[in-house]
């Protein structure tokens, strides 16, 4: 039954193969995307979703001839398996007024899918990174559609960097233990297995685009075809996540780590790796005038939180960790699908040329207004609860350089989601020809915001739902009610921020509803009269260069990064590749005489 | 269910006194800094006509529905977080959150009111958020560090639990808070947008900063967004640092009132400091601003937290 | 059936020869020889696998005079690749039957060198091969390629002398002619003389097999060449001449030899990627690639004697290479993949050469860096990782520059029929039962 | 020991290598090569060469006979050896008819 749902994913990848018109290609891949999430339904009964079941088995072996692959799904895997699964057919629904002609879009993104499929259920080395990589070659040709220079360098290298770190730490895990079931392997704390675990766990940041590893994300992002950006931000960075709570908690290499340096240091680092990624990509999201690129960078930030939850490795800061993992897979996918929306009506992606959207596209709007609630943490949506275990989480263990950042990280986020608010939704109306998205973008962005509603008032479900992953992996869960998680500093009451909301909107509802208004365009208002047109030429939106007094201020310091540093090695490279092809002179001659020295050396190497 | 009731019941009757309190301050404000540049000033009670008059005005005008939600956010935003601020003892819904999310709460009316400012179509009214946002993004900064040295000195997060443990001795007694009280204090001048930090609103620069465009209701919801928001930072501090005036525990009728009395006078001592500060010193540009937060009083606040820390873990 | 290895070294051999007369028809018979020789060396591949090793005398001289073809899994495996990439680039040819004979008789040399058992008939086929594929890189007959070509067989036959001095070296020594016989009696051999024989036979076989500093001409040659013919070059000759340098490694079965090899290798593959990283005209760039690939290659025979994924990490290198970067050849002729199967066989190849499944670089890549790490051999470890994004960067740009193309390449399909092997070979590396044992071990 | 012959397959191969590394004129690069394919002839003739050995013909006095094997590697070597340089004279022809010298002028580099 499991090697069907393989077989038909194929299967259905390779038929949109060869469907030329983009519609037909999407409901082939939307009806073969729901078949992970019915999956992950009928798995749920035994984790804690309960719907409705059809018996599939949990796990397999497949065999390859001599290999074997070893498949089971484990708590963890069905954890991640609902925050990426359900993504998709949303996003497919979008992808359908997306794609008029099939690009190519559908039949890799299914490919994806099997891979990642293939990565969650993997319960072996050579399965896991098997699928990893099938993942990386099927994400790569997606990035290829994009057409872009650095994009396409940046993601292959990167990859392949990351696959061949994780390579060589399976490979030293394999030497060390003789085998590659995750059940058979057992740590110790010599070199090579924490060698081993830093290798692995350096190659899955490349994926969740942790900070100094980061640097592909912004060009991937701002280049990719949306939907595919979508899921690439809100899907697969938590495959990285995926193989860091695998190698750290579920093997557990942070108590590994932790005896050999006989201190928290290394997953400390991780922790101030994810804060400071957090940080500076929060910095430079808000001065960043590409809407994708801002997203990128945003992206980068949020899952920089992740980190932090892991590095600290608590109950409390775990959850939070799975829990911003979730929240950002939803509203990250929004924002991006938003923007492929807006786009796809207007053609255009800097922020600066936008502008007046939301007048046009109301519904797009209120899912991104959405998400970005959820984005910038405000009490409303979901996205709180996951930044106050984390903060919860920090402040109890007492770390004090990374709270601050973590905190102000989230402030920072205010700052970029009112420049995504103002640039692009609201201000002057510069597109008076444009029209709401059409309807499945919409229905598929309204998908996707719902969870974000959901967990906001019941974040118990959501802690159900991690619980037997965190179980299995020996770390405690923190303590709840479906709607009030206390830990040992204080407790969240979600129906109290609900009912209290209620409470507090009354006076506000009642002066708005009492007095009444008349709409007025606001051009007349504050031109006074004047006839708009003669200030044609004059823009009336205050988007470019939004965050200049604090660019200003900021960019001295942030212009020697990671990408900066990534480019002089990159140039670096090429001036020794210069030197280096000087020794193919183009004459026989010399090439005669390397023959001679050749021989001379190895034979006076040989003989003495 | 009668509990319930009362409960209720006197959560509306403190937010209502809260505002109150809110819009008196607005006119005592006014009057001390008149005061101080040796002017005559308006009434104390200016604020309750400005906001009666503006609340009262047949013709309102809208920019659209994004644009009525700075009215609907703002002012349940602000209301929202004073509900989980412990005034004078009270903890309304204290116990509920704890200050990560007041905090997170303060950013509702902000987020709300940068929206109606974005809506309005100004271009002033946009630079005026842009500035705001980065005054918060500024203060922000000392202020959490402040925070979280209290939190790790408490060992908890809750404000109402803070208040309680302050009951021996008020944190601004301990010296690395008295540091931490100051850096927090240059903070609150920040929230509350008072000079040398009004920058934002920059009352004789750009048409009322974000508010350009505003008036009508729209502009009195706002007025009592910046009462509320008077009142929610000061007690903010107070009960950060000073206890939150509470000085009686014995849970007497007469308990509350004095504590209540207590509150309002310090919170009223915090307000007029800020507005002594405000009225004698010229205004920071924003990066100015931004340096100064980030520079020295990050520093300070940085310096009283690991004198917490220190003293913590040993 | 009668299955006698010779064959398919005689049979393309004597057909080369009888192109001249079949002018007409000369492609047909030529494809149809070669369909055969595959048909055979599948043949001869399953006989070996149920069977062993086989091995077959020549005109009734027994060992160690006679001459004798030694097969073993390995070898029936390169001849069968070789024949295959062979049958499927030649369905590019648009030569006149001079370039099918030619072609055919590099098909036969390269197949002998493989097969072969006895150490002079390898010269005898490396020098078969080597001056048909001079003869084919000429075939272009404009300045390049007769630049090419000249510079090709300047150090071919530099290398080729050494060689022979090498062969002369060793029978001078022990009289034999004969692999196994040498192999055997290799210690009783003065330990100078063997050095000397040694060092002279690695460096005129390391000529063939592009080993750096002695691969001068590859580039030019590949510049210089067809389309069609750099691709053979890169399937042919290249990947039988780096399986006769294992066969020596195994032969001098010294510590040192391996040593040296692995260092030289490992200098093949740095300077190899290296040179390919800025280059931009793109025949030269996979050109240098293919040298860099090469290194790889020796780099998993050197440990050969260490650890048992050597063999396969090299097979599946091997057999990622020879697909893929043929097929990148083939694509080279026009600017830019034109056509949807160009673009996804060079995307396919790209993929399979910096090691991604379910290609069969992947498995290459796989097993290498297993048995590095199995040794601990650190310093390789991070060559190879280095090279390896060192290769990603050029390859991306690669792709990057050959995204639009104005006109499809009639090599196309080929070129995806040959990816698409590797693909076979990556899905089931097991058919040859060298992958196996190591996750049930 | 048959030292003056090794001496002289020392010494053509050498020239020959020096003539490879050192000449500009490609007639005199592949005049080289021939002349060390020469050296290595001779050094296989010398390896099967027995003093005072007879032809390895079986004519009854058989007793002490030149080794036969490498004579017969050797006229492999040489039709070799003549294939090549027939080729390398066709391909200087046409380097000629391209190029207007035979001077090697560095064409394609780097």
């Amino acid at each position: 039954m499991l090697e069907l749902i393989f077989t038909a994913l194929l299967v259905a990848s390779f038929v949109t193969l060869f469907v030329k018109n983009g519609r037909v290609a999407a409901v082939i891949s939307l009806i073969a995307s729901l078949l992970p999430v019915a999956a992950i339904i009928d798995w749920g009964n035994e984790f804690g979703l309960k719907i409705f079941s059809f018996g599939l088995e949990k796990s397999m072996d497949f065999p390859i001839a001599g290999i074997t692959m070893h498949f089971s799904v484990t708590a963890l895997a069905w954890f991640f398996g609902v925050m990426i699964f359900f993504l998709i057919p949303p996003i497919m629904l979008f992808s359908y007024s997306f794609f008029e002609k099939n690009r190519g879009f559908f039949p890799f993104m299914l490919f994806l899918i099997t891979a990642v499929f293939g990565i969650l259920l993997a319960s072996d080395f050579l399965t896991l990174f098997f699928f990893w990589e099938l993942m990386a070659a099927s994400s790569f040709i997606l990035v290829y559609m994009g057409r872009d220079r650095k994009a396409i360098i940046s993601y292959l290298s990167f990859s392949v960097l990351s696959a061949v770190l994780i390579l060589t730490g399976i490979a030293l895990i394999y030497s060390q233990n003789g085998t590659l079931l995750f059940s058979n392997v057992a740590f110790s704390a010599d070199e090579v297995t924490v060698s081993a675990i830093i290798l692995m766990i350096a190659g899955f940041a490349v994926k969740s685009a942790l900070m100094p590893l980061h640097a592909w994300a912004p060009f991937v992002y701002s280049k990719a075809d949306e939907p595919f950006v979508a899921f690439l931000s809100g899907g697969l960075s938590k495959m990285g996540y995926y193989g860091m709570f695998l190698m750290l908690f579920a093997l557990p290499g942070a108590k590994i780590l932790q005896q050999y340096f006989d201190s928290t240091v290394a997953t400390y680092i991780l922790a101030l790796i994810g804060a400071i990624s957090a940080f500076i990509g929060t910095l430079l999201a808000f001065m960043e005038d590409d809407l994708r690129k801002l997203l990128a960078y945003s992206s980068i930030a949020q899952l920089g939180y992740i980190a932090v939850g892991f590095g600290i490795g608590s109950s409390l800061a775990i959850t939070g960790a799975l829990f911003q993992a979730f929240n950002h897979a939803f509203f990250k996918s929004v924002l991006f699908l938003a923007a492929g929306a807006v786009a796809y009506r207007t053609g255009k992606w800097k922020i600066s040329e936008l502008g007046g959207v939301a007048y046009k596209m109301p519904f797009t709007f209120m899912a991104a207004l959405f998400s970005i609630f959820a984005l910038a943490a405000i009490p409303i949506t979901s996205g709180f609860a996951a930044k106050w275990l984390l903060y919860e989480a920090a402040v109890s263990n007492k770390y004090i350089f990374i709270t601050p950042i973590m905190l102000i990280a989230s402030v920072g986020a205010f700052l970029y989601s009112f420049r995504i608010l103002y640039g692009v939704f609201l201000g002057e109306n510069r597109h008076d020809d444009i029209k709401e998205a059409p309807l499945p973008m919409v229905a598929g962005m309204f998908l996707l915001v719902m969870p974000l509603i959901i967990f906001l008032i019941f974040p118990g479900y959501m802690l159900d739902m991690m619980h037997s992953a965190l179980v299995n992996a020996g770390i405690g869960t923190v303590s709840h009610t479906n709607y009030v998680i206390s830990t040992g500093m204080a407790s969240y009451n979600t129906i109290a921020v609900v009912v209290g909301m209620m409470i507090a909107m009354i006076p506000a509802f009642l002066i708005y509803v009492l007095r009444k208004h008349r709409n007025i365009d606001f051009k007349d208002n504050f031109l006074a009269g004047e006839p708009y047109e003669i200030y044609g030429h004059i823009s009336m939106h205050a988007a470019n260069n939004f965050y200049k007094p604090i660019e200003d201020v900021l960019m001295p310091y942030l212009r020697r990064g990671a990408t900066s540093f990534y480019m002089a090695l990159y140039n670096a490279m090429g001036r020794v590749s210069k030197t280096v092809r000087r020794i193919y002179t183009g004459l026989s001659q010399d090439y005669a005489i390397y023959v001679a020295v050749f021989l001379l050396i190895i034979m006076g190497w040989l003989i003495w | 269910m009668v509990d319930f009731l009362i409960k209720i019941a006197v959560i509306a009757l403190y937010t209502t006194i809260a505002m109150l309190v809110g819009i008196l301050f607005m006119g005592i404000g006014r009057k001390i800094v008149a005061r101080v540049h040796n002017r005559v000033g308006p009434p104390v009670y200016q604020g309750f006509i400005d906001i009666a008059k503006l609340l009262t005005k047949k013709t309102n005008i809208s920019h659209g529905w994004i644009y009525d939600l700075a009215l609907l956010f703002s002012l349940t935003g602000i209301i929202l977080t004073i509900l989980f601020l412990p005034i004078g003892g009270v903890k309304l819904l204290g116990t509920e959150g704890d200050a990560f999310l007041v905090l997170y709460l303060l950013a509702i009316p902000a987020l709300g009111f940068a929206l109606g400012a974005g809506a309005s179509g100004n271009p002033n009214a946009a630079i005026g958020v842009m500035r705001a946002l980065v005054m918060m993004l500024s203060y922000e900064l000392p202020f959490v560090i402040t925070m979280i040295a209290l939190m790790i000195y408490y060992d908890t997060s809750s404000i109402a639990q803070i208040v309680e443990l302050q009951r021996a001795r008020w944190a601004i007694m301990i010296p690395p808070f008295m540091l931490a009280a100051a850096v927090a204090d240059m903070a609150l001048q920040g929230m509350l947008m008072e000079a040398p930090f009004d920058i934002p609103t920059a009352p004789h620069e750009i048409a009322s900063g974000p508010m350009a465009e505003f008036g009508g209701k729209h502009l009195g919801s706002l007025m009592l967004y910046k009462a509320g928001t008077i009142v929610a930072y000061t007690t903010l501090f107070v009960d950060l640092f000073l206890g939150g005036g509470v000085v009686m525990h014995d849970g007497s009728i007469l308990s509350y009132i004095v504590n209540f009395a207590v509150w309002f006078l310090l919170i009223l001592l915090i307000f007029t400091l800020s507005l002594l500060i405000n009225a004698s010193f010229p205004r920071f540009r924003i990066e100015q601003a931004f340096k100064f937060y980030w520079k020295y009083e990050a520093l300070l606040a940085f310096i009283s937290l690991i004198w917490v820390y220190l003293m913590v873990i040993s | 059936m009668v299955m006698h290895p010779v064959l398919m070294i005689a049979i393309p051999l004597l057909s080369a020869f009888i192109m001249p007369l079949i002018k007409k028809a000369h492609r047909y018979f030529a494809f149809s020889i070669l369909l055969l020789n595959t048909a055979l060396s599948i043949l001869l591949f399953a006989k070996v696998y149920n069977e062993g090793a086989l091995y077959e005398t020549i005109a009734g001289f027994s060992p160690p005079v006679g001459i004798y073809l030694a097969v073993d899994n390995l070898s029936a495996l390169l001849a069968f690749l070789i024949n295959i990439f062979a049958t499927i680039n030649f369905l590019t040819s648009r030569q006149d039957f001079r370039f099918s004979m030619l072609y055919l008789l590099g098909v036969a040399g390269a197949t002998g060198i493989v097969l072969t058992g006895d150490i002079f008939n390898m010269f005898v086929f490396f020098e078969i091969t080597a001056v048909a594929s001079y003869a084919l890189v000429a075939s272009k007959k404009d300045r390049k390629a007769t630049e090419g070509a000249i510079k090709y067989m300047i150090l071919g036959s530099v290398g080729s002398v050494f060689m022979l001095v090498g062969i002369a070296i060793i029978y001078s020594q022990l009289k034999s002619l004969n692999l196994y016989d040498i192999a055997a009696r290799i210690s009783s051999m003065d330990t100078k003389m063997m050095w000397l024989s040694f060092s002279f036979l690695l460096t005129g076989i390391g000529v063939e097999a592009e080993l750096f500093p002695l691969n001068g001409w590859v580039p030019d040659a590949y510049e210089g060449a067809e389309s069609n013919i750099s691709s053979f070059l890169s399937f042919g000759p290249s990947k039988a001449s780096i399986y006769a340098i294992a066969r020596l490694l195994i032969i001098f079965s010294m510590s040192r030899t391996y040593e040296l090899a692995l260092y030289l290798g490992i200098v093949t593959l740095l300077v190899g990627e290296l040179a390919a990283f800025t280059q931009k005209n793109t025949k030269r760039m996979l050109a240098y690639s293919s040298i860099g690939q090469m290194g790889l290659i020796l780099i998993a025979f050197s440990l050969m004697d260490k650890t048992s994924y050597a063999i396969p990490a090299a097979f599946f290198i091997i057999v990622s290479h020879a697909s893929a970067k043929s097929a990148l050849f083939l694509l080279s002729d026009k600017d830019g993949f034109g056509d949807m199967s160009s673009k996804y066989a060079g995307l396919a190849g790209v993929l399979s050469l910096i090691g991604m499944p379910p290609l069969a670089g992947f498995w290459g890549k796989w097993y290498l860096l297993m048995g590095v790490a199995d040794e601990k051999i650190w310093a390789v470890a991070a060559i190879i990782i280095f090279s390896a994004v060192i290769e990603a960067i050029y390859f991306a740009r690669y792709l990057y520059k050959n995204m639009e193309g104005k006109e499809s390449s009639r090599n196309s399909i080929p070129a995806a029929v040959m990816v698409s092997i590797s693909i076979v070979m990556g899905i089931l590396p097991i058919l040859y039962n060298m992958a196996g044992g190591v996750l049930n071990a | 020991m048959m030292w003056p012959e090794y001496v002289t397959v020392a010494a053509l191969i050498s020239i020959g290598l020096y003539g490879v590394m050192a000449k500009k004129n490609l007639m005199k690069i592949f005049i080289a090569i021939s002349l060390m394919e020469t050296g290595v002839n001779l050094l296989l003739i010398t390896i099967g060469y027995i003093p005072e050995g007879t032809a390895p013909i079986e004519n009854g006095n058989f007793v002490k006979y030149v080794d036969p094997l490498p004579q017969a590697l050797v006229l492999t070597a040489i039709v070799i050896g003549l294939s090549v340089t027939a080729l390398a004279l066709t391909l200087l022809i046409r380097y000629h008819s391209k190029t207007g010298t035979l001077e090697y002028r560095r064409g394609m580099k780097w």
